[in-house]
């Protein structure tokens, strides 16, 4: 009783502290905007307006102007460029980094086994890196583990994540394959439904702990279709680690 | 002849705004200030009619600069201009002696609509800047 | 030794959880940002560059390319402007119904007394949200209370915020009044400062259990100094809930 009143008053926090650290994110953004293109927006809104009306006094001025509006607006789309590519999601092996400091601070040793990333798509990697966050705040809160094994493959068809940890496994009883009520993996499921890809979670019986498994498909053809077929479900012969044979879950 | 003072850290923004008014054979440019410190100094040569004054600018603000021109320049009529308007400016502005509010983008012939108008003792404050005020 | 555990455990997670949804926000500000400004700037270059062109040989057809450009910018900024007024803070009544809401949600009832909000600067409501959001994450945290209170009210001088609890209280041995080395009040402390309010927080003698108090100027005239003298403990026949008699946090 005691333990999971904790918890839940942990969550009610960590929703308070998100939402808290959006709106400082917001604001901090909201400031860089203002800098960058209050000073942009307003040169070339004041250095046009002399320009139109110089055109018929003094041509020659007025080309100037123009010639300074141009150059002003190229700089600015470059810079608007930058900033845009700064605000990105982390690159999935920050990702990593990022979940082995933490998991590390809290006492669980994290091994990792990362293949070739270069070449991943963005999406694809956004949302692996979303699954392997999720994944490891899973066996922090809930595996009382000692140590997890994150395994990150690519070939040339799909990407795998794979993230199996030592602890005490799926709670009994709770559906599918121990999930309980939490909207962790239900996030985890949508994104990566949403790349046409899966997600397996249960037991790991390789450790009796928890394993979370995600498979991204690579080859797209057209629409969100996989290249060979719309419905991975439907190939019982495809081999691999998240491969449908075991979406029923059973521990083998 | 209204003279006008221009105060604006952004030169290409000060440049273009004197042009613009210098076009009105009313208004006569009487110096252009990057900083407020530059501004106080120019003053002490020559009496001006309006001072347009950006918030934002090195050193002392374009607030801090009002509040000066109330107390040592006091026939120099304030007009204040921002680009954003954030929480609280407007106010400051006109609490601090500004007879006037504006956007900074606002069309050159509104701004000099604006000028004529703080040089006739009326105040202006541009209705977008009002509901933060 | 569990507890703590699970305390500590919690703590990681949530800061993992508040990095993901700032990760998220960066996303969808970046791309409103691109979306705002890439096509708005790439009209204004390419534009631009025909305006100088057509000076020499068509200046009329110059003019009115010249005037689009003026437009454009001008309308950009105007969007800039709105789309940095909707990153701002969250409203003060928001935090509190979300607040409530959490509160609730956690089995802890919350009474609030909130007076006219009409007219409080953004700066000022956005430092008294931040307080409360911070109250109530310790009280769901730290408290084990059954009920608390939250008080905000302004007169002609100040705005005033309070929550006050009936759990544990602060815990003995603890300085400043029973704060630990945590990074929340601290916070509150700093962002109340830069408005020259104050921060009592402390035992609550009437309930035996917390009490976080904050007082915010609002008259201020010049470079931030209160309107009736620049330090406000120096105003020791101030009254009201945080004077600078009750500083000092002595359970009375
Ligand atoms: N590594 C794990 N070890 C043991 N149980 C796990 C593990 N990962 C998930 N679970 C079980 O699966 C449930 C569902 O996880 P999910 O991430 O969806 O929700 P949650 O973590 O409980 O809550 P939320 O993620 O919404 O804060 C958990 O409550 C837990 O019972
Ligand atoms: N409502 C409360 N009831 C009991 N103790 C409290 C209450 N609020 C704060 N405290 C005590 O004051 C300490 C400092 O609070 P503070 O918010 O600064 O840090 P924290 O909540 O421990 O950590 P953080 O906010 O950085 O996550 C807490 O650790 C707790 O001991
Ligand atoms: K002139
Ligand atoms: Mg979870
Ligand atoms: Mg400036
Ligand atoms: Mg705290």
């Amino acid at each position: 009783r005691r333990q999971s009143l904790l918890v839940h008053r942990a969550r009610a926090q960590r929703l308070a502290l998100a939402r808290g650290a959006v709106v400082d994110e917001r604001l901090r953004i909201a400031r860089d905007l203002h800098d960058l293109l209050g000073h942009t927006l307003l040169a070339i809104t004041v250095k046009s307006e002399l320009a139109r009306q110089l055109v018929p006094v003094d041509p020659e001025r007025a080309r100037r102007e123009i010639a300074d509006v141009e150059d002003t607006a190229r700089r600015a789309l470059a810079e608007v460029r930058e900033t845009v590519a700064g605000y990105r999601a982390p690159r999935l092996i920050e990702e990593l980094d990022a979940a082995t400091a933490l998991a590390r601070a809290d006492g669980v040793e994290l091994v990792a086994d990362v293949g070739d990333l270069e070449g991943l798509p963005r999406e694809v990697e956004a949302a692996l890196g979303w699954a392997l966050r999720e994944a490891v705040s899973n066996v922090l809160r809930h595996a009382a583990a000692g140590r997890a094994t994150v395994r990150i493959a690519t070939d040339d068809r799909d990407a795998v994540l794979e993230v199996v940890d030592d602890g005490r496994g799926p709670a009994a009883g709770t559906r599918p394959a121990g999930e309980g009520g939490g909207s962790g993996l239900p996030g985890v499921r949508e994104r990566v439904a949403a790349l046409d890809g899966e997600v397996v979670a249960g037991a790991a019986p390789e450790t009796g702990g928890f394993r979370l498994a995600v498979r991204v498909p690579l080859v797209v053809t057209r629409a969100g279709a996989p290249a060979d077929g719309p419905d991975l479900a439907g190939r019982p012969d495809r081999p691999g680690p998240v491969g449908p044979a075991r979406v029923s879950g059973a521990p083998s | 002849m209204i003279s006008v003072l221009l105060v604006e850290d952004q030169a290409m923004v000060r440049g273009a705004l004197a042009a613009l008014l210098a076009l009105h054979p009313d208004l006569e440019i009487a110096g252009e200030a990057g900083s407020a410190e530059e501004a106080l100094d120019l003053l002490a040569g020559r009496p001006v009619d309006v001072v347009l004054v950006d918030v934002q600018l090195p050193g002392m603000s374009g607030i801090d600069l009002v509040g000066r021109l109330a107390e040592a320049h006091p026939g120099a009529r304030a007009l204040v201009l921002t680009t954003f308007a954030r929480p609280g400016y407007a106010r400051r502005a006109l609490e601090a002696g500004a007879r006037g509010f504006l956007l900074k983008d606002a069309p050159a012939d509104r701004l000099a609509v604006a000028i004529r108008r703080v040089h006739g003792g009326e105040r202006v404050i541009d209705p977008e800047l009002a509901v933060d005020a």
